[in-house]
């Protein structure tokens, strides 16, 4: 078994409304000099074949569409 | 293949462009053409007949050509509405497709300045008992017009859905809206007065949506991938907050006229505003808020990022409306003037980019005629027969559990059917959804009856219908019933029609058998309205709904307000109350 | 009895909320972006969808400069209703405990359900009696309520349990049924159903009136 | 400027029906042997002073009542 993990975010060009409302908050908490926030979703499991980690991002976890994925094992 | 066939403009519609401008259209020009000469926005095979419908009623308010029909529902009080479609980007992405069509439908409502209380929804796809992809289309464009709707706080209070074949591969979403304006209050879409501002507001442009037109970068489209045109994806908050500061902008008389920006972007909404103002329009797209670097004037003139709308506004009201919409953390940038030229200009910074008469755009958009044929042959293979059984208990239980006649609960208490405190008949409570009117006696668009009240409560009623298969086997009597049963569903709540709206879901036009489809229901669908006196006061069109296997069922779906006196008498499904007498009608 | 009811970009549900204070009382709405209650007597955080519910729900509307006077004033006993969207606000903002987390189905439901009343000695629950039940709708996506074991018998102990769903009725999976929570003073207390849209049988029942009225009893 | 990630996760022992259904989804595509699935978030931030990030998750990216958070830059 092995530990895997996905992170997936939209993809460059498609509309992040939450990464937008993260970024208008935190000024407003004191945190200065942030740009480009993003937010997706991590995805963590334990494979037995860490080879199907990607078919299963296509598939199931991820929408290709508009969505970008990473696998960290 | 010659980049204008790409954008879907025939020769014969280039050279008519190329007449109109006396020169060959430059890039910018032609993106902009071939969007307003596109079946959506120019309707070339549908026009002539719409025009057939009857739009004229004791009670309209406003007729088919603003964003919205309206009928008067109280004294000084108007229903405005509008059924539209959004089929094709729901099969591409459902839950996007599907949430952008009901975020799209709501803007139509807020244009012309009514505050939207609630939404329909009508689906069809193919049959979910044997088919995955229907069951996750299904489920996805369901999720995705409640995120929608119950995220900006309107209620969906009804709908309807059905599962055939022929939907299989074209799945339909069609999505309704209705909202309440006091009738003086009402806004339109004209632009007017030399030298006022044009101002866009909402969400920031990026490359969504941006479809066929990118083929005209598509020297970069191969080099670098992040100019690939994206998906339109929806954010209820934005519109949340955009409904609300255009709310506000009508509210303080800030606006000359206001319009939203749906398909076709800032390229229909302006040449439209500029078409019925009998004006022009200067733009620099230097000005539009980017989401994305690097975008070309074609680009912003076709993006259809969503949460976004048009108005014009007098120089010296400009900053106001700014201050509302900052207010509102809403952006809001002046980007252009009204000019005399009746030509939408373009620019980029100083240079012209762009330059077209308003009236070819809109108003020369050619129109075809359709040259229907009855079909000799069936066009869809009947139906498979499902229940062989002869025992009437095993036929009623695999009829209920049969996925045209089961509960459509799993789907509806995904939506918030309450939210606005006017709903008196909720989903399967009635067959039509009853919304109480406001009592006038506070906010007038607020409902608020003190307890124990006795005075009679003003409501209207709503239900959406249309039944492919059945306009499949009789286009006319087909669309002829949708309207009737319609009419009868507001009937069984006690309401009497005021207005229709209806979407046209077809196939190929241009097929003889299909035109024939198509002509043959808007004759009926004219003929009910005619019999039943109710006007048709507006609607949409959705043509080339085919899938691999052929057409769709021809599917006019009809969407119907009415008006009860008290609601407290609304009919209910169910029986209420043991030793209750049951009757039944007949005629 | 004067009702502010805070208005977030997104909400939702605070004109309903206002509407129904206004049968018991003076009711306004107040801005989230000001930090002035304007006098109110009581405070409604409504329900809705604040900043989109985006990153995390209530996460962003409770460092609105407006939520700092509520804390204020609920700290010296000022009445504080939150309704949905409002009760994840004031349990971020750490004025009542636990957590909202999505709901078991992961599906947003809208439901008449049916509650019982634990403690009706709360500010917002003086006018209906122990055990009696409520019929009220609740809808969300997230509103199924966590707290660690010790920190429910604590509630519980404390009497800080204020309604519970009816048996069979708890269909977000929240922890021991529990649907409203107060501080530990009663003048807070949190719920994911909507009272405000129960307060006229003509759209469905009038018993979340009861949590207007309780307010309404409480002496300024 | 430096790239930081935040990655944020339910709690152990609070139950995350989002990692349950995505665990049940994955059989019925073709995919076995697959354990202990967690969804969680991902936030991705350009910030100037990296030190500043545990405050941001501490008050704002996570609820430390049922999630954990991990930063990665
Ligand atoms: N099936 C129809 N019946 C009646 N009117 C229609 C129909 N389809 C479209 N219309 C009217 O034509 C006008 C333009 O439609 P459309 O382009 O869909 O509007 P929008 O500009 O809001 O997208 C609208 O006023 C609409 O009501």
């Amino acid at each position: 078994m092995s530990r895997v993990r996905v992170l997936i975010r939209p993809k460059a060009g498609i509309l992040d409304p939450q990464g937008q409302s993260v970024e208008r908050a935190l000024p407003a908490l004191g945190f200065e000099g942030v740009s480009h926030v993003h937010v997706g979703r991590l995805v963590e499991l334990d494979v037995e074949d860490t080879s199907q980690v990607a078919a299963m991002c296509e598939q199931l976890l991820a929408n290709p569409l508009i969505e970008d994925y990473e696998i960290q094992s | 293949m010659a980049k204008h066939r790409e954008l879907g403009l025939t020769d014969y519609e280039y050279d008519l462009i190329v007449s109109k401008l006396e020169r060959e259209p430059n890039e910018v020009e032609l993106a902009v053409f071939s969007l307003m000469w596109s079946e959506h926005c120019g309707y070339k095979h549908s026009r002539p007949l719409l025009k057939t419908l009857p739009t004229e009623g004791p009670r309209l308010v406003l007729g088919p050509g603003e964003n919205a029909g309206a009928v008067s529902v109280a004294p000084g009080l108007a229903c405005a509405f509008k059924v539209e479609s959004h089929n094709h980007p729901s099969a591409v992405e459902p839950f996007e497709g599907a949430a952008t069509g009901v975020g799209g439908i709501l803007r139509d409502i807020f244009a012309i300045g009514a505050r939207p209380i609630a939404i329909l929804d009508s689906l069809r796809f193919g049959e979910v008992s044997t088919s995955a992809r229907s069951r996750y289309l299904l489920e996805r464009a369901v999720a995705g017009i409640g995120h929608y709707g119950n995220s900006i706080g309107i209620a969906t209070v009804g709908g309807e859905i059905y599962f055939e074949g022929p939907y299989e591969q074209n799945c339909l979403v069609n999505a309704m809206a209705l909202g309440l304006i006091e009738t003086d209050k009402l806004i339109r879409s004209a632009a007017a007065g030399v030298g006022n501002i044009v101002v866009l507001f909402g969400a920031k442009t990026g490359r969504d949506g941006i479809g066929g037109a990118s083929v005209l970068a598509s020297a970069e489209l191969d080099s670098s991938e992040d100019k690939r045109p994206t998906v339109q994806i929806g954010d209820p908050f934005t519109e949340k907050k955009l409904l609300e500061c255009s709310l506000e902008l009508l509210d303080r008389g800030l606006l000359v006229a206001l319009q939203d920006l749906g398909a076709a972007g800032l390229t229909s909404s302006s040449a439209e505003m500029a078409s019925k103002g009998e004006v022009g329009l200067d733009l620099d797209v230097r000005k539009v808020p980017l989401r994305e670097e690097g975008m070309e004037p074609f680009e912003i003139m076709v993006s259809e990022s969503q949460e976004r709308m048009l108005c014009v506004v007098e120089p010296a009201r400009v900053d106001e409306v700014l201050a509302v919409c900052a207010r509102w953390e809403v952006d809001g940038t002046a980007i252009g003037v009204v000019t005399d030229t009746r030509r939408l200009r373009v620019f980029e910074g100083t240079s012209l980019v762009g330059d077209m008469p308003v009236t070819a755009l809109v108003d020369e958009c050619p129109t075809y005629e359709l040259s229907p044929a009855e079909p000799a042959t069936p066009l869809y293979p009947a139906p498979p027969v499902v229940l062989t059984s002869s025992d009437p208990g095993e036929v009623l239980v695999a009829l209920l559990g049969s996925s045209n006649v089961a509960s459509r609960k799993w789907a509806f208490e995904q939506y918030d059917s309450i939210v606005g405190s006017r709903t008196v008949r909720r989903p399967e409570s009635a067959d039509a959804a009853v919304l109480m009117l406001p009592s006038g006696d506070t906010d007038p668009l607020t409902v608020l009856y003190p307890d124990g009240s006795d005075g009679a409560r003003p409501a209207i009623a709503v239900a959406i219908d249309g039944n492919g298969r059945r306009v499949a086997a009789d286009p006319y009597r087909g669309a002829v019933e949708a309207v009737l049963e319609c009419s009868a569903n507001l009937a069984c709540v006690g309401a009497e029609p005021l207005g229709l709206t209806n979407c046209l879901n077809f196939g190929n036009p241009e097929k003889p058998h299909i035109a024939w489809q198509f002509t043959r229901a808007i004759a009926g669908l004219g003929d009910a309205c005619r019999g039943f006196g109710i006007p048709v006061v507006g609607g949409n069109v959705s043509l080339y709904n085919e899938g691999g296997e052929g057409p769709i069922y021809p599917t006019p779906v009809v969407g119907l307000v009415g008006e009860l006196p008290d609601a407290r008498r609304a009919g209910r499904l169910g029986f209420l109350a043991e030793g209750d007498v049951i009757g039944l009608v007949t005629a | 009895m004067k009702f502010g009811i805070v208005r977030f970009p997104g909400s939702c549900d605070e004109v309903d909320a206002l509407v129904a204070a206004r049968r018991v009382g003076e009711a306004e709405l107040l801005w989230h972006g000001d930090a002035d209650l304007r006098g109110v007597d009581a405070v409604i955080i409504p329900g809705g969808f604040s900043y989109g519910d985006h990153l995390r729900v209530g996460a962003i509307a409770r460092f609105a400069p407006v939520m700092g006077e509520i804390e204020r004033f609920a700290a010296t006993g000022g009445l504080v209703l939150g309704i949905c969207n409002g009760f994840q606000v004031l349990c971020e903002a750490g004025l009542l405990s636990g957590a909202l987390l999505p709901n078991t189905s992961l599906k947003f439901v809208c439901r008449q359900v049916g509650l019982e009343v634990v403690n009706a000695s709360t500010s917002w629950t003086g006018a209906c009696s122990v055990g009696e039940t409520l019929s009220i709708p609740a809808k969300h996506t997230t509103g199924r309520y966590y707290a660690p074991d010790p920190v429910l018998d604590e509630l519980e102990a404390n009497g800080q349990v204020v309604l519970r769903y009816r048996a069979g009725e708890n269909f977000n999976g929240s922890a021991r049924d529990i649907a409203a929570v107060s501080n530990p003073a009663g003048n807070v207390v949190g719920l994911m159903p909507h009272p405000e849209h129960a307060v006229d049988l003509l759209t469905g029942s009038a018993d979340g009136l009861k949590l207007f009225e309780s307010a309404a009893r409480v002496p300024a």
